[in-house]
């Protein structure tokens, strides 16, 4: 695969059909010592502990779904990395635009799983951040969301502000002109901006291969002549180097990275969806072994800083905490009828209130 | 004669318009191998082999203006979008091209070539999975936008689509998927585009509706039937161009008019309706026209989207007024 | 106070929004250097700098939807779209998120932003370049879409649409970007969104029509006064939400309605205009309301848009059916 | 600049900031004998007359349109290569898709000058081609028309016929979206086509360098994973071997190609635009040194195959032509009100006859 220009972390990485960027291997053996970031060592504790948090809310999420609680729900298992990885390589100002499959990424940058879980159920306000939360919402029409992040980036830019934008897109998203139109003005307008490929292999049933015929996705970067780099997207300490690069490169002025996360989607692309269809169970199983919570948790108990039952303790733990969530959830009881009217505009226009009023009418039982 | 729902009629009537012309193709986001996330393509490409049922990249526009490409070169695509809320990227192809082509080369290139896509709310689904097209796509000419109710309908409206040398936009209610079953006869039969059905003759006031919301009309009308009051209920089945005979005539009989849909009431379908009935029926009509339509509002998500729906009660009052005017 | 017409006013209001909120930035293909095809944005890069008016590459999706990003991010993004026709790429940000920011979040985030694009025909262009968009833009709940027929009221509704907090779409009647001028005072002054105008008064009928039909409906008018019909004219300016208040209140007066609009007519912005007639004011009908309207076509290419043109003569022959019915 | 593969011709070419594809040189001589497309003789001459043609008709063009008989018209001037070269590199039955600055391709390709100058003279019987001539209609919103492109191809493959299609995009084009979804498709589906981008260094005002930070334009083809090459635009040679190559590659079977006619737009973008807000006479004037057909000029008189006293005649000889041409077009008086009506659908619907009829009537003063 051909790289147009290299960050410099990786300098010796993405020739074609060649190695993509990893620190650390399947085992949890770092391989390339002298490229690990300089992070405290109760860091990657930290952010191992974000991607069991991550895991365990994504199983709750799915066994509620299956009790029929929660709606049709998008998992994440297999991805954590590349969520967890390039959001703590984030300063606090930053700001994340996402795709729609990066709980990990949203959690660690201050979102509540109880908004994240009022989404998932149905909920408008699952789309309403707490204050200070640089994170857009989920964008459901693929590739759009681009644009926002290279906007963003752009005012950053415009208003001389240091931020940086992170924007999230799968490998799916790739084909769609959006992604293509946005790298372009990225590299146009040097905006501050990271682009990050979750490329899990699938969109939906489609395979990685029918996709596209370029050989790898960062690749793509080379349309718009900005850097790219493919990087094992199961490999935490890599996402987070390559990330911060990339951050940093922006920030200093360097314009827009891509970032291919290399990773694969473990579970169905959504609680409608049966990947039985399409894809072979020894796929997923070969994909299990470089799983990205296995390799953190080998590394982590052999440097010392973690044990097999302190690791049982905390997926349970995180599990009860999403189920307490989930059931706050459950309890909120239904959103206020006017929430349905009165966003639409600032003010609620005349005909507008006309049809609230009626309506309300109409519940209150005074029409018939 | 066989038992279908909606659904599997769309891949039975599929299956035959592939069986009987070579030139049908079926593309589309997960259309192949997956047989199409509503499962409407299952069983074609093992079938028609991945010539001629296959997956596409993600890419709407493209989608779209490969199908414009096949039918200037000897094909009748068939192409499927996933959602009707995931169509707006293809807008540029539809309005400029699809809708064109023809009145651009004076007649000379001519576009047979169906646009496939589930359409409308009530299956709970995430943000832009249950949108209404109905106007954007009636407003421009050159068009025939389509939808059915029933199984049977849709087998004789999509066989004729797919026969036609007009682009057709094919809106597939994806409420009523599975709602129900009807008896779906196994030998192919088209129903002509551009005729409504009258489903429930009456004398009192005529209701127009469409695709899921005319079931919903259908038990208005049996509730106001109870209550004495005789609608008769039509189908508007294409909603461009519009029949606008069929509703002419019921309205100088009913002298009274109502029209129910889901699409968003400012700008809507309904508002067409209420002028054409205007332009052809004003001297007979003894009560406003009046619509019944979604709130101006972007279709809420499932919390919220029941607060959305015209159910039949609603309904029902509303056409009592028209009624009782 | 300079007279000015249509397009330099446009020119000047940007000039005075940028020099009074250094968050409004400017921007689309050939906005800078050039100063735009139509020269709306001539000597703004020079004076304001390339950060705040710039070129950016073709790409009309990227051009909303980085407007979006930017209003996000603290600006008050104006975008210019080169002609209305090349708006469509954009539609799925339009509809998508423009429009829908607002409600998605509950209220939380909001685009502060304007959309600006020549709209119509009647410039003997290409194909393409003479698109009326008052059905799709007016259908989209969320958005305001705005559209002047003089330089006076292009200056309050552009400053206006620039200040308000919600998306505005700034359509421009290319037509009239030269044809008069008009005394446009230097300091500013703002005319609110939403508001119709009564631009001749009158007893006989009511007229609603907008952007430079108003010109030519202003003619007609000119001609039945001569013959004795005594029309009201309406100048609808903002097309969503449109200003029921003020129409219905003339068809009180009146008893008559035709509303007069260059798209065409099959869901077009009449048939919303006489649905909302029907409901607010049916009982006051003498005459069924009527729409005139661009024919159910693409709109031609010069040789024959003459044709798709509604003229003084024709709009008045229409009228006078109106007002002798 | 990066190629990502490149077609066997032109191996050595492509380097970044290197060298493109020239055959001849500025000067008419041929530097690349081994390249040198085998074609008789009189051949080079024909295509040189076509390229002749294409000025005179051009220059025609824009001198009725500043009599204001002609309406806005976009001038090729400059582009002949580029047109006629790969016209003539296709066979008789494969598929031109054009953009809307062609003119030598439409030329060339059988349709009637009459037919064009109806096209900018405003009447939809511009579009309208004789029998046989498997050109599309222009394509005025930029990027759409690849995808027929690929639609078309794709659907020579899959009735296993032989025909490739060629399309042609501006350098502005190859932002849109649609430029990138077309080209992935084609690669995806290994669709017989080619794209040949005119980057004529303009799109209307902003400079290629503006558009894209890519280095070249042929590199956005690595984006599809297909090869691209950066041909000089100018070199009549050049653009007919590399459009041969890549068209009979696609003939069997070896999928799409991206070609770059490195050009320049030497009049105004339209008859409306006035190049001087934007760019230096300097550099106009340099490019004029390029001048596609001085150097095939040179060629033939260096040949022997031509004169300067037949040159002189033969523009002359055009353009009186394109003169009668459009006087034809003049004298076709109005077009019929019911076209107006009747290609919307192929029987017009009982609305649109109301509104026909309704009019007629008017027309006929029955109505007033
Ligand atoms: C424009 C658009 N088209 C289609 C869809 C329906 N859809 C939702 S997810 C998906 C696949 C996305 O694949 P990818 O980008 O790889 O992301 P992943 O689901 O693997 O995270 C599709 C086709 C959509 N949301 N938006
Ligand atoms: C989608 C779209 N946006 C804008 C335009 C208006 N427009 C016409 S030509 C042009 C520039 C095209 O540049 P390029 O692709 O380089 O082609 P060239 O004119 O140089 O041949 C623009 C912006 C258009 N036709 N289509
Ligand atoms: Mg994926
Ligand atoms: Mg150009």
């Amino acid at each position: 695969m051909l790289i147009h220009e290299r960050i410099e972390l990786i300098r010796d990485y993405g020739a074609p059909g060649g190695p993509m960027l990893q620190i650390m291997d399947e085992h949890g053996a770092v391989r390339r010592p002298e490229l690990v970031p300089s992070l405290a060592e109760e860091k990657w504790l930290e952010l191992y502990k974000a991607m069991v948090l991550t895991r365990a809310a994504d199983d709750k999420a799915l066994q509620l779904q299956r009790q029929g609680r929660m709606l049709t729900y998008a998992p994440n298992t297999g991805q954590e990395a590349a969520q967890v990885g390039p959001a703590a390589a984030m300063e606090k100002n930053d700001w994340l635009v996402p795709a729609f499959r990066e709980l990990g990424a949203w959690l660690y940058r201050g979102i509540p799983l109880k908004t994240v879980y009022l989404y998932w159920y149905g909920n408008e306000y699952g789309s309403h951040f707490p204050e200070g939360v640089r994170v857009l919402p989920i964008a459901v029409p693929i590739g759009t969301q681009l644009h926002h992040a290279v906007g963003i980036a752009m005012a950053s830019s415009i208003k001389g502000e240091k931020d940086v934008t992170v924007a999230y897109i799968g490998d799916g998203g790739t084909s769609t002109g959006d992604f293509n139109e946005a790298l372009n003005f990225a590299g146009v307008f040097n905006a501050p901006v990271v682009f990050i490929v979750q490329n899990n292999q699938y969109a939906i049933s489609v395979p990685r291969k029918k996709q596209t015929k370029a050989e790898s996705l960062a690749q793509k970067a080379v349309a718009a002549g900005i850097p790219g780099i493919v990087v094992d997207g199961n490999d935490l300490m890599a996402m987070y180097a390559a990330t911060k690069e990339a951050v940093e490169r922006a920030r200093r002025g360097e314009g827009p990275t891509l970032i291919e996360a290399y990773t694969y989607r473990l579970g169905a692309h959504t609680t409608s969806d049966d990947p039985t269809k399409y894809r072979e169970d020894s796929e997923v199983e070969q994909w299990k072994l470089r799983d990205p919570l296995r390799r953190m948790k080998a590394y982590l108990i052999d440097q010392g800083l973690w044990s097999d039952e302190q690791d049982a303790g905390l997926y349970e733990q995180y599990g009860a905490y999403a189920l307490e969530v989930f059931r706050q959830v459950e309890a909120e009881g239904e959103p206020k009828v006017a929430d349905l009217f009165q966003y639409t505009y600032k003010e609620m226009p005349a005909h507008l209130r006309e049809q609230y009023e009626e309506y309300v009418r109409y519940l209150e039982g005074k029409v018939e | 004669m066989a038992l279908m729902n909606l659904i599997t009629t769309i891949n039975h009537t599929l299956d035959r318009a592939m069986d009987q012309d070579d030139r049908v193709v079926v593309f589309g986001e997960d259309v192949g191998v997956e047989g199409g996330v509503f499962r409407a393509t299952v069983g074609l490409q093992e079938k028609y082999g991945d010539k001629r049922c296959f997956d596409t990249p993600l890419a709407e526009s493209a989608i779209v203006g490969t199908a414009v490409g096949m039918a200037l070169n000897g094909l009748r695509p068939v192409a499927e979008i996933q959602f009707s809320g995931f169509v707006y990227p293809a807008f540029n192809q539809i309005i400029s091209h699809v809708a064109r082509m023809r009145n651009r080369t004076r007649g000379q290139r001519y576009l047979p070539m169906v646009i496939r896509m589930p359409h409308g709310g009530g299956i709970k689904a995430l943000e832009h999975h249950s949108e209404s097209l109905d106007t954007f796509l009636g407003h421009i000419p050159g068009l025939k936008v389509v939808t059915p109710s029933t199984p049977y309908d849709a087998k004789g409206l999509l066989l004729a689509a797919i026969q036609d040398d007009d682009p057709v936009i094919f809106l597939e209610p994806s409420k009523i998927y599975r709602a129900f079953r009807q008896e779906v006869p196994e030998e192919d039969y088209t129903i002509p585009l551009g005729k409504a059905k009258v489903v429930k003759s009456g004398s009192d006031l005529t209701v127009v509706s469409w695709g899921a919301y005319v079931h919903e009309v259908l038990k208005a009308a049996q509730i106001l039937q109870d209550e004495g009051i005789d609608a008769e209920v039509i189908d508007l089945r294409t909603i461009s161009p519009i029949d606008r005979e069929t509703i002419l005539e019921s309205v100088k009989k009913t002298g009274r008019f109502a029209v129910v849909h889901e699409a968003a009431k400012s700008f809507g379908p309904g508002a067409e309706l209420i002028a054409l009935v205007n332009e052809g029926a004003f001297l007979y009509l003894e009560a406003p026209p009046t619509r019944m339509a979604g709130f101006d509002i972007t279709i809420p998500l499932p919390r919220e989207e029941h607060h959305y729906f015209l159910d039949a009660s609603r309904i029902a009052a509303g056409l009592r007024r028209v009624a009782q005017f």
